[in-house]
């Protein structure tokens, strides 16, 4: 074509890719990456974002950070708890002072960090277990032969059984049984976790395992256990992280119920959010402030994770997307 | 485009109308542009086009089921000479299901799963005609027997799921027609079926529109429903319509390289065997702006520089009532700028 | 649908059973032991002996578990440490639990499904961010915590409502079902029903928080859901009214996923009663489960972990049932 | 359907907003004039006295009940009680009591000596199940004596009881520092025959199989002669209910009708209080003494009679073996503070192991004041365990944890590393017991006036809690505890009191009253230093 006024071939490409609008710059990416960009988007991910990352901040850096020792009984001539004597905040003391005399603000901040511990050992904990046990049974019911649908079904009639016994009633039993500390207080919080866990990871294996691309591959010739380990899983930890964000909520809220109930951590030099705010209570009338800091610590922290686990969890919803 | 005048006042008149997808944060997106076409009583017309190229958004906005946030609409549709755009939200409503119905692509989800058939016709029957309790049952089975479900007694009580894909889509077709509608928007009604019952679907839709003097407007990506079908056909592409003709023109004569591609794509049984199938390269979301040339230049065989001087204009085929949209039409040598 | 019921009864039969060997086990390993909480500080090493002795704690723990389901056949779980009958104490006290339950229930429902809806309705507006922010921080709220500040807001500092318990110390009522307000209406005392009534505001309040921000974010998501569901516009295509529309095909179909909640939140609501009812000193389960936990009292609280387990699998089997009648697309035989 | 549903909580919703509105009046039909209403932490064990050994279950059975010796109102002296006057031999075996005349049960018989004779057989012809501390904790510790078998403490004091008219004669095989205390514990209370003879002992298989029935339950069976008749209990609600007995033997009770309502914790009796829904409760936690006396409220400040300690076990740890280390430790903590600022008002430091209102008290024990400066170079750079218990309340300690951080704090202040062993108190007593703790908090209450029952209680012998081994210690104590005559034997206590001091087998924290509250309508009872308050005295002004 080479008349006059035809542009060449070239020009024409250029021309095309020029004026092109093709929505290529979306096909082309990953679940993850798209769920993600659609996550930087959500005020509700950002505002759980940035609380996360300043609890996360001050739970590390907390030792830093206290202005005084946290345990330490500094004022003790200042506050007489039988005399309704309290000290609130004030100037060297910005959140006031505890029962014993001892700065409230340096606890807390170092509460963050013992609270941040039990929330994600507890998560751990609930998520590999659960994750063991929801796991091995998934790929069992998902290899379909007879012995593994056996598997499937004594693990998940397990499952279930604790799934009947409110998540709340499985903690209170574990640190019953183990006894109150801090770890006590992470693996009761996490046992609660464990069946919920399971149950979502099995689920989410068998909708995979039952999904084109899996049946695909084994008609294929893949072998199945090898589908398991490298299609199925991967594509079944979107709910499993969502999962864990908004257990790591859970688990903050879950460990302050359990203090209230005598459960919790007694280790006076470690201070927990949820331990100063059951003992607190009985300070309501006279030292307000003795609990009011840490409940709302508690409610945003756990507001700011939840926040964090839904937007991930729309996130990554393909039928939200839009 | 020009548009044609019938003698008589058409059913449907849809003129230059745009409709446009705003969203907070992202560019507005504009699904229909500039579109135009009328329907008369008893005529059928088809919207032909792949998904995503604007035909349902039309219908829905036919039907003001569009929703009112993030939506922009300009133009003008009317119905029977009554405007619909800007209509009071009450009149549309008393206008939907009486005199526009519509039937949808897949009638498993658009059928209500735990409401029985026969509530989800009567229930129709009652809010526009007034029938209420044993007639309004009495008049549903009758539907239901008109559009060719056996023993319609018992299907009046059955559920959406119970029924089969067939008999689903008639039992939306009679739920369509219950009230008499002027105009039947019919959304590939037969995509989701298979095509034996397709074939019986399309009959009965022809047969209604034959008694009833309905109007229909078929969208469809399928030119083999069209061919058995439509009066007219009109070919959108990327919100636009690219190409618009008589059925028997269009397929004896077609002019846009889109709807060629859109023929040569169809199998055909009296086909040479060997011939490879010809669909058409690359996909819906290979796009120019409409603003900029034609939007289909990315697949085009024929795609010259000039497709991309600004929109394409209108071309009107003398004698033929045959428009089309192309720039450098097959047939016509390269235009010489 | 006999045959369903009756097969999913016979389901519950090895999970109890499961459930009484995994308590059991438990109940058995607990540190410390149900005898120092009955004797005093000075007790001897012989006084502790002859304890376990008469408790049947030196027995081999299978004796001890063959001992526990031989009564656990006969409803019989044994004494609390105070020396009575854990059935008898759970039968005085879960009506109490119940009614407690019920009306936290009612107002998570009452309030949570309208709420869910408007808001859903409102996408974006006022109405659905303060929803939606509203049941965030319910559900980030510790539930002991709230029942707390309600109590010292509404009972103590402000005195409008009672602090704690069922009922007005001293109150005399009649006794028929255990639910002081029905009783109250049944017997025609209606000043004791509506004691009760007052005495259940503030517990119930507080325990239905997290199921009033359950049932709303669920009823929101299931109703934007359903509005986008293609039979909705098929709804509006036949000019139906607003009113059908939103009723008999938005709600309807998503209220399902409610209904399910709801009996999922019944588990939730037992274990929140017992931090609930141990701060209002209510006297239901919650509270005689606390306390059992605090005096490690092994038989009351295998009892009560026995029964909350069985009402929530109970109630769970009563939604599944409920479900086959609200959605004719599961049918039993499943 | 769902439109109705919807109505129905339109209207549902209306009558939520108006109780909201309509409920001011909360509360005022608990001040109901006759009805006092007491909070207690939980409710009686038993009605029976034989089988209980708790203080809440004595509160109760003590307005029903009456018993044959008692305490002064409000104070520690031993009076009359059933008896107007009693006498003991010599050799302290024989004890003679002369009942009061026209003493009537609730059930209408009338007391005399064969009367209470009756209860002493009932507990001598006790069958097998009751023969240990278990399910009769009082009666094997103060007599022992079994018909038929023997008691699993080995005691053994009792011979019989014969009765003449309304002269009573009880016969002991040995003296005991027990007597005549004994006589006025709550749980010798004396039950009318006609209750006895509906009690069926042989009928009780052990603990295991529950408590009788009658034990919890108000059918008229059980009868004494107090101010107070039980009524009613009902168990849903948690209330038990007295009403006054109006053919009692004293001045009438000042309200009709107790009702005793059990509540959760302290923290819901103190919110139930300020919420007048009842007229007081006992236990109160030392922080909230002052807020409730700002309110309004009585707090009658108790006598003490009780002793809290921190106890050295010289035997787990080496360290404390060591005499000096002992008194480094007395040194090092501020003994004052704790009473300053954690425990209730009128709590003292104690300077030995009973308070100083018990016969047996020693003004001449060596003493140990706070002086950090001097225990710093002993204590420096050392590592103690200390046990402490969680969740639990006690009347001498309010909250441990608080005076065990207190505690710790004094320590680490003379440059003690503190291992803290946090234990539930279900752990903790037994390890305590078996000398798994080397520091350790804990204390006593009084049963009645008698320094042995303070000193006994630990010194008596060696024990694992502290191990301590000092014979001569253990001989005066022995001494003492077979010396029948009250002075004597005060003399003996304390002697040994002052040599337990120079030992230091612990240090002795303080002596400090249990709060108890009462509303400001209510004229409170004289309050007891051994918390035996007779509430036929409380009255509404």
């Amino acid at each position: 074509m080479n008349l006059p006024g035809t542009a060449t071939k070239a020009a024409k490409i250029d021309r095309l890719a020029e004026l092109s609008v093709s929505s290529s710059d979306v096909r082309g990416r990953s679940l993850w990456l798209e769920a993600f960009s659609r996550l930087r988007r959500s005020p509700m991910a950002i505002v759980g974002a940035v609380i996360v990352s300043a609890f996360v901040i001050v739970a590390v850096a907390a030792p830093l950070l206290a202005p005084h020792d946290p345990t330490a009984q500094l004022w003790r001539g200042d506050v007489f708890p039988n005399r309704s004597i309290f000290v609130g905040p004030r100037a060297e003391n910005p959140l006031g002072l505890d029962h014993a005399g001892r700065d409230l603000l340096s606890r807390m901040l170092v509460g963050a960090r013992q609270s941040l511990m039990v929330g994600v050992v507890a998560t751990l904990i609930g998520l590999s277990v659960g994750a063991l046990i929801g796991g091995v049974s998934g790929a069992a019911a998902g290899m379909g032969r007879r012995l593994g649908r056996a598997v499937d079904s004594v693990l998940m009639r397990f499952v279930d059984m604790l799934l009947s016994i409110p998540a709340l009633l499985i903690a209170i039993s574990v640190a019953a049984l183990l006894g109150p500390s801090l770890t006590t207080l992470m693996i009761a919080v996490g046992a609660a976790q464990v069946p919920i866990f399971a149950r979502l990871l099995r689920g989410s294996m068998l909708a995979q395992s039952r999904s084109d691309f899996v049946t695909a591959s084994i008609a294929l010739g893949v072998r199945r256990p090898k589908v398991v380990v490298s299609h199925v899983l991967p594509n079944s930890l979107g709910p499993v992280l969502v999962q864990g964000t908004l257990t790591l909520a859970t688990a903050i809220i879950e460990a302050a119920a359990l203090s209230y109930l005598g459960l919790g951590s007694p280790d006076i030099s470690r201070p927990e959010w949820g331990g100063m705010l059951a003992d607190a209570q009985r300070f309501l009338g006279s030292a307000p402030h003795m609990a009011l800091f840490p409940a709302v610590a508690i409610i945003i922290t756990a507001l700011g994770f939840t926040l964090l686990g839904e937007a991930m969890r729309e996130a990554l919803d393909p039928k939200l997307k839009k | 485009m020009t548009v044609r005048r019938e003698p008589a006042t058409p059913v449907l008149t849809v003129e230059d109308l745009s409709i446009t997808f705003t969203q907070r944060g992202a560019a507005p997106t504009r699904a229909v542009d500039r579109v135009s076409f009328e329907i008369g009583a008893g005529e059928v017309v088809g919207l032909v086009g792949e998904s995503g190229c604007g035909k349902s958004v039309t219908a829905l906005a036919v039907m003001g089921l569009l929703a009112d946030r993030n939506v922009e609409i300009g133009g003008r549709i009317a119905y029977a000479g009554t405007e619909l755009l800007g209509l009071p939200r009450k009149r549309m409503r008393d206008l939907r299901g009486a005199d526009l119905a519509m039937i949808f692509q897949d009638p498993l989800s658009a059928l209500n799963p735990v409401v029985p058939v026969g509530r989800q016709i009567t229930e129709m029957l009652s809010r526009h005609r007034g029938l209420r309790g044993r007639d309004a049952d009495a008049e549903a089975v009758q539907l239901l027997g008109r559009v060719g479900i056996p023993d319609p007694e018992r299907r009046l009580k059955e559920y959406p799921h119970q029924m089969s894909g067939g008999m689903r889509q008639r039992a939306m077709i009679a739920m369509a027609v219950s009230c008499g509608p002027r105009l039947l928007i019919a959304d590939e009604p037969t995509t989701a079926l298979d095509v034996t019952i397709q074939a019986q679907v399309l009959e009965l839709l022809k047969d209604l529109v034959e008694t009833e003097g309905t109007a229909l407007l078929m969208i469809t990506h399928d030119l083999g429903v069209v061919a058995g079908l439509c009066d007219r056909v009109n070919v959108l592409y990327a919100g636009r319509v690219v190409e618009a003709a008589p059925r028997h023109e269009l397929f004896g004569n077609p002019v846009h390289p889109y709807t060629t591609g859109l023929l040569r794509s169809i199998p055909r049984m009296d086909g040479d065997r060997g011939v490879p199938l010809n669909p058409i390269r690359g996909s819906v979301n290979d796009l120019v702006a409409w603003a900029d040339g034609c939007a289909f230049a990315p697949r085009c065989d024929r795609y010259e520089l000039e497709c991309l001087a600004g929109t394409p204009a209108v071309t009107e085929l003398p004698g033929v009532d045959h428009e089309h949209r192309c720039v450098n039409p097959p047939g016509t040598p390269a235009v010489v700028r | 649908m006999v045959r369903y019921v009756v097969t999913r009864l016979l389901q519950l039969i090895p999970t109890l059973f499961g459930l009484s060997v995994l308590l059991f086990i438990w109940v058995r390993a607990l540190p410390g032991g149900p005898d120092t909480a009955l004797l005093p500080e000075n007790a001897t090493a012989a006084d502790r002996e002859r304890l376990r002795q008469d408790l049947g704690l030196n027995d081999p723990i299978w004796v001890q578990y063959a001992a526990f389901l031989a009564r656990l056949a006969q409803l019989d779980f044994g004494h609390t440490l105070r020396g009575r009958a854990v059935s008898t104490e759970l039968a005085e006290r879960f009506p109490a639990t119940i009614e407690l339950a019920f009306v936290a229930m009612l107002i998570a429902v009452v309030v949570g499904i309208p709420l869910g809806y408007l808001a859903a309705r409102n996408r974006g507006r006022f109405l659905d961010v303060s929803a939606v922010g509203g049941s965030l921080i319910g559900i980030c709220t510790p539930v002991f915590f709230l029942a707390f500040i309600l109590k010292e807001i509404f009972a103590v500092r402000l005195g409008w409502l009672p602090s704690s318990s069922r009922l007005t110390p001293g109150t005399s009522y009649t006794d028929i079902t255990g639910l002081r307000v029905v009783d109250g209406i049944i017997t025609g005392e209606f000043h004791v029903a509506w004691d009760a009534v007052v005495h259940l505001i503030l517990p119930a309040l507080a325990l239905a928080s997290i199921p009033l921000a359950v049932v709303t974010r669920m009823t929101r998501a299931s109703v934007m859901e359903t509005l986008g569901e293609d039979f909705v516009r098929t709804a509006e295509s036949k000019g139906l009214t607003a009113r059908v529309i939103q009723f008999r095909h938005v709600l309807r179909n998503a209220m399902l996923p409610v209904v399910t909640a709801i009996g999922l939140l019944t588990g939730a609501l037992l274990a929140g009663a017992v931090l609930t009812e141990s701060v209002f000193a209510f006297g239901g389960i919650g509270s005689f489960l606390f306390q059992a936990t605090q005096s490690r009292d092994y038989a009351a609280i295998m009892g009560t972990v026995l029964l909350i387990a069985t009402v929530f699998v109970v109630v769970n089997l009563v939604v599944d049932l409920l479900y086959t009648v609200l959605d004719p697309r599961v049918t039993v035989d499943r | 359907m769902q439109l109705r549903r919807f109505r129905t909580t339109t209207a549902l919703a209306a009558t939520a907003a108006l109780l909201l509105t309509a409920c001011g009046g909360v509360g005022d039909d608990g001040g109901d004039d006759q009805t006092f209403i007491f909070g207690v932490p939980n409710l009686p064990r038993s009605l029976d006295p034989i089988f209980a050994n708790d203080g809440e279950t004595f509160r109760v059975t003590r307005q029903v009940f009456d018993t044959l010796l008692d305490h002064e109102s409000g104070g520690n002296e031993m009076v009359g009680g059933l008896a107007e006057t009693w006498d003991v031999s010599d050799d302290g075996l024989t004890w003679t009591f002369n009942l009061r005349d026209g003493v009537e049960f609730h059930d209408g018989e009338t007391l005399d000596a064969a009367a209470v004779c009756a209860n002493f057989d009932r507990w001598m012809n006790l069958p097998e199940p009751f023969h240990n501390t278990t399910v009769a904790y009082y009666y094997n510790n103060l007599f022992g004596s079994f018909t038929d078998g023997e008691s699993s403490t080995g005691n053994d004091f009792l011979v019989g009881c014969s009765a003449d008219g309304l002269t009573v004669t009880i016969q002991l095989k040995e003296t005991s520092a027990n007597f005549p205390g004994a006589f006025s514990m709550a749980t010798t209370a004396i039950l009318s025959p006609g209750s006895l003879e509906q009690i069926d002992d042989g009928a009780f298989t052990g603990i295991d199989d529950g408590l009788p029935d009658y034990t919890q339950d108000v059918t008229g069976i059980l009868a004494g002669t107090g101010p107070f008749q039980l009524d009613s209990w009902n168990h849903a609600q948690d209330e038990l209910t007295l009403t006054r007995f109006d053919d009692y033997w004293g001045d009438p009770a000042g309200v009709s009708r107790i009702v005793f309502k059990a509540y959760d914790d302290e923290t819901a009796l103190k919110q139930a209080l300020e919420a007048s829904e009842i007229h007081g409760y006992d236990l109160v936690a030392p922080a909230h003494v002052a807020e409730l006396e700002a309110a309004g409220f009585q707090v009658p400040t108790r006598g003490v009679f009780n002793i809290l300690y921190l106890a050295f076990q010289q035997e787990t740890d080496e360290q404390l073996a060591d005499l000096e280390v002992r008194q480094a430790l007395a040194a090092a903590v501020d003994r004052q503070n704790i009473v300053d600022s954690l425990l209730p008002e009128g709590g003292v430091v104690a300077t030995q192991f009973m308070p100083d209102t018990v016969a047996g008290h020693s003004d001449n024990v060596t003493t140990y004041s706070y002086d950090p400066d001097a225990a710093r170079p002993v204590l420096e750079g050392r590592t103690m365990e200390f046990c402490w218990p969680t969740n639990v309340s006690r009347p001498y300690m309010p909250s441990p944890r608080d005076i065990f951080e207190s505690i710790k704090a004094d320590l680490e202040a003379v440059g003690v590393t503190v291992q803290e062993k946090p234990m539930e108190w279900a752990n903790y007593i037994p390890a305590a017991a078996s000398g798994e703790c080397p520091l350790y908090i804990l204390g006593w209450t009084g049963d009645f006036n008698e320094g042995y029952n303070f000193l006994g209680t630990w010194f008596a012998n060696h024990t694992d809690e502290f191990g301590m081994n000092r014979d001569d210690i253990f001989a005066v104590m022995q001494r003492a505890a077979r010396e029948g005559d009250p002075d004597a034997r005060a003399a003996l206590l304390a002697e040994a009191s002052e040599m337990i001091m120079d030992e230091l087998p612990g240090l002795p924290i303080s002596s400090s009253p249990p709060s108890i509250v009462f509303s400001a309508e209510v004229n409170p009872p004289n309050v007891s230093p051994l918390t035996q308050e007779k509430f036929d005295e409380v009255s509404f002004r």
